[in-house]
């Protein structure tokens, strides 16, 4: 049928986009210059040639690039071995493992309110044409989307602290660090409540336009007159027939925009000093920890994959129709 | 920052409809005018350079200067004049932009004639690619590529570096959407009506298919611009700019890294920021009605204006 | 007259405004009848206002369109002074509608049998179980097996998919059928599928129907009535035999020898002979002549044409219950604003 | 036949190969085809309408299409003037796809799709000089479009060489679209349902003008429709199509008057006739034409058919001769077989 063929499309191209970023990975790792030895230990402490060469050998690095570091690599990434990071000493996998739930928090709830919202406020503001909350929420929107992500976060971070007291960085006060995030709650909260703004902002913009669009044009559609001419009221012509088609559009897009979500938990998380993978991305990079930033890039991208692929399920359970582009 | 242009391309031309069409066309073009006024005219718009310090009678450098002691938007961590840095800024700013946003077009509208009208294997081959870097989440591939290409001891500018690397990943929605567009012209009715006639491909190409495409070209690229922008001013705040030629995102990186914010030195952080918004949104409200004007039959279902009278489908349309 | 009216239209005006704020008038003083069981037939060429007509009586019509004048009879209720809340009850289960057959008119998202059921439902007809048997029953009425009845729109083709807008029509067992342009984009083969369906339906139930098309040999094989419509405006309206065999209108006339009749063309002589045409081109509805609508294209024009736009007058009363009446100054009628010019 | 055929087309059969699953490929099945066309043959004299009629999907646009090169015939040939379109000039005389698309034309059904939106009329109907260099000066190029404009009735052309597409109404697009036909002055005309997009009193216009452009200029036309209702009008010759395949051809009205096959009678019984005194009792068909990937065997039109009988469904019938030039492909029909099988057609079931 259509749709396995469909589903095993999407599958496959999220297959090859992996085996693409791993080889991106492995590949810049190699190609950076300098000794990553070097790096391990830190600029200016001498150590004997010998030590040298023994890491050297601990890395594998005496190895022909190709095959069999590329072998080597391949195997130990897929029993989840993703090496040590050279700034913290820790093992990459315990590492990231630590921060993604923060990140999970931050953009899922984001992201559910801003879809809700979006989906809310887009209807309405397409069903009540040339109203004031139609032209607001247009006016919203486009600036929402010419905002960037990182000033936003500057300008809410100003104004929730100095208007409201809220802190302004990390995910949980100094003295409940440690603390498992359940237990401490309230802090943990009052700590989100920005970062989680701010993005929620940026992607309610492009999801209330496009469900404000989509929804006018569904309504211009033959089957909505149907629906009327059977006495239906306007609102269960919205909501029983409008709704799930205008959805598709914007289930294509949050597919789309995976990767999008990815680049504003990166800003937002820096300029709150939100302790998640964006963070850690940013200072791996600063701190050129590449086993670090090699994990982090890899675990961002099998996400995005991932929830594209989801996002792909979705619209197949919405759409009965699948059309293979 | 997001590349799923398509779709809010039209909701933004819808939007426009909402708003009334010349107006907004107007006000995006009035943003983006001034802002290149800015930029072409910088130096005669402030008699500082950029690298100034700023010094009070005493000869002691003013750090922080709120616009009231130095004007008109007072001074950085540095002493340095704000509205200086802004007006120069510009022209870092929308030099980026504009050189990665044709780059990105250049490739996306190559890409994509070529898969749309040659068809089969290439089409194939070259969708591969782009799905596949439509799926690779953009900034933390562009930050891995950037911090790899400055190790690399290239000896070019970081700008450089910035417009190579957003050129070359911004492309893919393009491509995406002159393909499919260019599969939709290939299919209709007046392009057999010329291979009927006996055209050969390159007339074809050149005289039905490329004008039909060519408004769709010129408007992405002012979408890609918006686009450009805010991708720069990301890369930019996170460090990846030349600090020796600030734009708009240096000089909020500096802001942000040099305790701008805690000193509430607003004037610091606020222009760059408007500066942005208000390029972006001038780019994005300009798009749209560009692509309006180019394309006579945007609006044209064969419903509309064909008929002799006034049907029922084209007053609906209103 | 045999029996009264279960639609009555009488001086329906309609006006759209346009984006520019002009006004266009889709429809002025259209009036005709439509009694139980009758199928009447509306015809005219595209913009003439038919379907224009049918989104009137149904109060379906888009935001932009308003209805300036007249009554929408249906058995002694005005439609036109109901509130919102009541029309919605009429409609469907009083009126129903049939679209063109594009895959359009039915919710792409959802399954042909919950589309089905759905006004029944809406109309508190009968409770789900008995909402579902209902749905069996009218499928199988029209044709479609019961295999199908979970499956979703695009899955059909068009002549199932105009099977299944007919099942869904009939779900609330109406009185009365609007059937617009059922058949375009149909096959012949199809089309006849599909007014055959009409008919047995019509002998087993009853009901009323009006068919929008724009086929004369469509309206002389299924309809009792007639009426043909231009810029708007009706210009002629009776029983299917007089008007077909004694047109008066001139467009009428120059409509029908337009048509090619296939009954008569085995004995056109060889390598054909050409159609009758009507020069010029229907009027603009915002731009219309300040006189008969039909007037700039008229062979017989007369200067009053010029002045007054003609009423519908009365040509001879037949048996049927329906008079054949025509709008043209050559029958020697009153002007416009005569006192009851629709009247049945 | 005393003049040579302008075009014959020989045993001409068009498919269309399936998209293969990956299922297929690992059971390695043969890839399926869509057989549009299949085995058909005819010819068209100069001067000369045929229609070529039936519902969609019968394969009527497909052969327009592959006669004018839009697509690839899989078997068959086609003759230009005794040439063979894309032949080896080797093997006998031979016509290239350019020089063929100079001499015939094809015009579309939807006059809203077939102009190029951009392009002024002036452009449009100037490409075909263009694209075959003919017409050098300007002077010559103008002169030549304002005489194609006013032979279709856009009169005077003046008024039109500036305007775009939309700006015309209907039944003007389609006075375009032929005289961007007429400006190479042709021979054959291949239109496909040129009048199905028009209001009636549109359509009669064009089809007087076509009709008039074969009297005036002898162009052959192959007409092809799905409205029976209008052959009778313009064509001389009728071949009907049902799944690929001529079922029925002959003088339009010897075919009208005395339908042979099976589906013609069905099919004509059903066209709407404008006149209320005349209702008949159509033949309805039940179901829908089958999918032309599963082919049924023996005669195609066997499992819809209101009189088959077991042989139809082994036997698949020829085209053959019933009286005259009136061809049927039917095993029960006299004079069509050598049986006289006919003899159980009831030839009542069309008369009211």
């Amino acid at each position: 049928m259509d749709r396995r063929r469909f589903l095993l499309r999407k599958a496959g191209l999220a297959l090859l986009t992996i085996l693409v970023v791993f080889g991106i990975n492995f590949m810049l790792f190699r190609v950076l210059p300098g000794d990553p030895v070097r790096s391990v230990i830190g600029r200016g402490v001498r150590i004997t040639p010998e030590a040298q060469e023994a890491l050297r050998q601990q890395f594998g690095l005496d190895q022909p690039v190709f095959p069999d570091q590329l072998v080597a690599t391949a195997g130990q990434w897929l029993q989840g071995n993703l090496g040590v990071s050279w700034s913290l000493r820790r093992p990459v996998t315990e590492v990231l493992a630590s921060k993604l739930p923060n990140t999970l928090i931050l953009v899922g709830l984001a992201q559910l309110v801003a879809i809700v919202l979006g989906v809310l406020l887009g209807m309405l503001a397409g069903w009540k044409r040339k109203t004031p909350l139609d032209v607001g929420a247009l006016g919203f929107s486009l600036v929402a989307w010419s905002v960037p992500t990182f000033w936003l976060g500057i300008i809410l971070l100003v104004v929730g602290s100095t208007l409201f007291g809220l802190p302004t960085a990390g995910v949980v006060s100094p003295e409940n660090t440690g603390k498992p995030l359940l237990s401490v709650l309230p802090d943990f909260g009052r700590h989100l409540l920005l970062p989680v703004l701010t993005l929620t902002i940026v992607f309610l913009g492009e999801y209330m336009l496009i469900m404000r669009s989509s929804i006018r044009e569904v309504l211009a559609d033959d089957y909505i007159l149907t629906a009327r001419a059977k006495g239906l009221s306007e609102w269960q012509v919205l909501r029983r027939h409008a709704l799930r088609n205008a959805m598709l559009p914007l289930v294509t897009v949050i597919a789309i925009n995976v990767g999008f979500i990815v680049s504003g938990a990166i800003y937002v998380e820096t300029v709150f000093s939100y302790d998640g993978l964006g963070k850690l991305f940013q200072s791996s990079l600063v701190k050129q920890d590449y086993p670090l930033l090699q994990g982090a890039f890899m675990l961002l991208a099998v996400s995005v994959v991932i929830a594209n692929f989801i996002a792909d399920l979705l619209y197949v359970v919405l759409d009965p129709r699948v059309k293979d582009t | 920052m997001s590349r799923a242009q398509a779709p809010r391309r039209g909701a933004l031309r819808r939007g426009r409809r909402a708003l009334g069409r010349n107006k907004l066309g107007a006000f995006g073009a009035i943003l983006v005018l001034t802002a290149f006024f800015l930029a072409v005219c910088a130096p005669l718009l402030t008699q500082y350079a950029p690298t100034d310090v700023i010094r009070d009678a005493a000869g002691h450098g003013m750090t922080f200067a709120p616009p009231w002691e130095h004007g008109p938007l007072g001074t950085d961590d540095a002493g340095r004049d704000v509205w200086t840095q802004l007006v120069y800024g510009a022209r870092i700013s929308l030099t980026v932009a504009v050189l990665a946003g044709f780059i990105a077009m250049f490739i996306g509208s190559t890409v994509g004639i070529t898969a749309g009208f040659v068809g089969g294997r290439a089409d194939t081959g070259l969708m591969r690619v782009t799905d596949v870097l439509l799926v690779i989440p953009d900034l933390p591939l562009m930050l891995v590529l950037i911090a790899t290409l400055r190790q690399m001891d290239l000896h070019v500018s970081p700008l450089a570096v910035l417009i190579v690397v957003i050129g070359l990943l911004y492309w893919t929605s393009t491509a995406r959407l002159i393909r499919s567009q260019v599969l939709t012209v290939k299919e209709r009715q007046f392009v057999d009506r010329s291979r009927a006639i006996g055209a050969g491909r390159i007339h074809i190409v050149r005289r039905r298919i490329l004008p039909q495409i060519m408004p769709l070209i010129v408007v992405n690229t002012v979408l890609i611009l918006s686009t450009a922008i805010l991708v720069e001013s990301g890369l930019a705040f996170l460090g990846f700019g030349d600090p020796t030629q600030p734009s708009w995102g240096t000089m909020l990186n500096f802001a942000f890294d040099r305790s701008a914010i805690t000193n509430g030195a607003w004037w610091f952080y606020l222009p760059p920021g408007i500066a942005i918004v208000w390029v972006v949104l001038g780019f994005a409200l300009l798009g749209n009605v560009m692509e309006e004007r180019l394309n006579p039959r945007l609006a044209g279902h064969h419903l509309e204006g064909g008929k002799d009278m006034v049907s029922v489908q084209d007053v609906t349309e209103a | 007259m045999t029996a009264s009216p279960l639609l009555s239209v009488r001086h329906l005006t309609t006006e759209f405004r346009l984006d520019d704020g002009q006004v266009a008038r889709a429809l002025e003083d259209v009036s005709f009848d439509v009694l139980p069981s009758q199928t009447v037939g509306l015809v005219g060429e595209s913009g003439c206002g038919k379907t224009t007509t049918v989104l009137s009586v149904m109060r379906l019509l888009p935001g932009n369109a308003q209805i300036t004048g007249g009554t929408v009879l249906f058995r002694d209720t005005d439609l036109l002074t109901l509130g919102e809340p009541e029309m919605r009850r009429h409609r469907w289960k009083d009126i129903a509608i049939v679209f063109q057959g594009a895959m359009n008119a039915l919710n792409p998202v959802m399954k042909i049998a919950d589309q089905v059921r759905e006004p029944i439902l809406q109309h508190d007809l009968m409770d789900r179980f008995a909402a579902d048997r209902r749905v069996d029953e009218l499928l199988e009425l029209v044709g479609i097996p019961r295999a199908r009845r979970n499956q979703y729109p695009h899955q059909f083709s068009g002549g199932m998919r105009q099977r299944a807008m007919i099942a869904m029509a009939l779900a609330c067992s109406p009185d009365l059928l609007f059937a617009d342009e059922p058949t375009t984009a149909l096959d012949v083969m199809i089309q006849a599928q599909v007014f055959e369906l009409f008919k047995r339906i019509q002998a087993e139930l009853g009901l009323a129907i009006v068919l929008v098309t724009h086929d004369l040999g469509i309206v002389a094989e299924m309809c009792d009535v007639v009426v043909v419509m231009y810029g708007g405006m009706v210009a002629e309206v009776g029983p299917v035999d007089a008007v077909y065999n004694e047109p008066q209108h001139p467009y009428t006339q120059r409509l029908l020898a337009a048509f090619p009749d296939p009954s008569l063309a085995a004995d056109l002589p060889a390598g054909g002979q050409d159609l009758a045409t009507i020069p010029g081109t229907p009027p603009r509805l915002n731009a219309l002549p300040p006189g008969c609508r039909f007037e700039p294209r008229c062979d017989r024009r007369m200067d009053r044409c010029r002045e007054a736009s003609p009423a519908l007058v009365d040509v001879a009363v037949t048996g049927s219950g329906s008079t054949h009446r025509a709008a043209c100054h050559l029958l020697g009628g009153r002007e416009t604003g005569g006192p009851e010019a629709g009247g049945a | 036949m005393t003049t040579d055929p302008i075009l014959e087309v020989r045993d001409l059969a068009v498919e269309f190969p399936l998209r293969q699953g990956i299922g297929d490929l690992v059971h390695r099945r043969p890839p399926r085809v869509v057989t549009a066309v299949d085995d058909v043959s005819f010819s068209l004299d100069p001067g000369e309408v045929l229609a070529l009629a039936g519902e969609s999907g019968c394969g009527k646009t497909t052969i327009a299409r592959t006669l004018i090169g839009l697509g690839t015939a899989t078997r068959g040939e086609i003759l230009f003037k005794g040439r063979r379109v894309g032949g080896d000039p080797a093997e006998g005389p031979a016509i290239s796809l350019k020089e063929l698309r100079q001499k015939a034309q094809i015009m579309f059904q939807d006059p809203y799709e077939s102009l190029d939106p951009r392009a002024t009329i002036m452009d449009i109907v100037a490409e075909p000089l263009v694209v075959h260099g003919l017409a050098a000066s300007e002077e010559q190029r103008l002169d030549r479009v304002v005489r194609a404009l006013e032979e279709a009735g856009l009169r005077p052309a003046d008024d039109y060489l500036r305007r775009r597409p939309h700006e015309l109404s209907g039944g003007q697009r389609q006075r375009v679209v032929i005289a961007s036909a007429l400006v190479l002055e042709p021979d054959l005309l291949l239109a496909d349902e040129p009048l199905s997009m028009l209001d009636v009193s549109i359509r009669a216009e064009i089809l007087n003008l076509l009709n008039g452009l074969r009297r005036s200029r002898g162009i052959s036309i192959l007409f092809i429709t799905h409205d029976l209702g209008i052959v009778g009008h313009f064509a001389d010759r009728l071949a009907v199509m049902y799944l690929g395949r001529i079922v029925e051809m002959g003088p339009t009205r010897a075919v009208l008057h005395d339908p042979q096959h099976p589906y013609t009678r069905a099919l004509l019984s059903v066209v709407p006739v404008p006149n209320p005194r005349l209702r008949r009792t159509p033949v309805i068909l039940q179901g829908e034409t089958p999918n032309p990937v599963d082919l049924p065997a023996g005669c195609r039109f066997h499992p819809r058919c209101p009189i088959a009988v077991e042989a139809c469904r082994v036997t698949e019938p020829d085209l053959a001769w019933v009286r005259d030039a009136h061809r049927v492909a039917c095993l029960l029909v006299a004079g069509a077989s050598g049986d006289d099988a006919a003899a159980r057609l009831p030839v009542d079931h069309a008369e009211g």
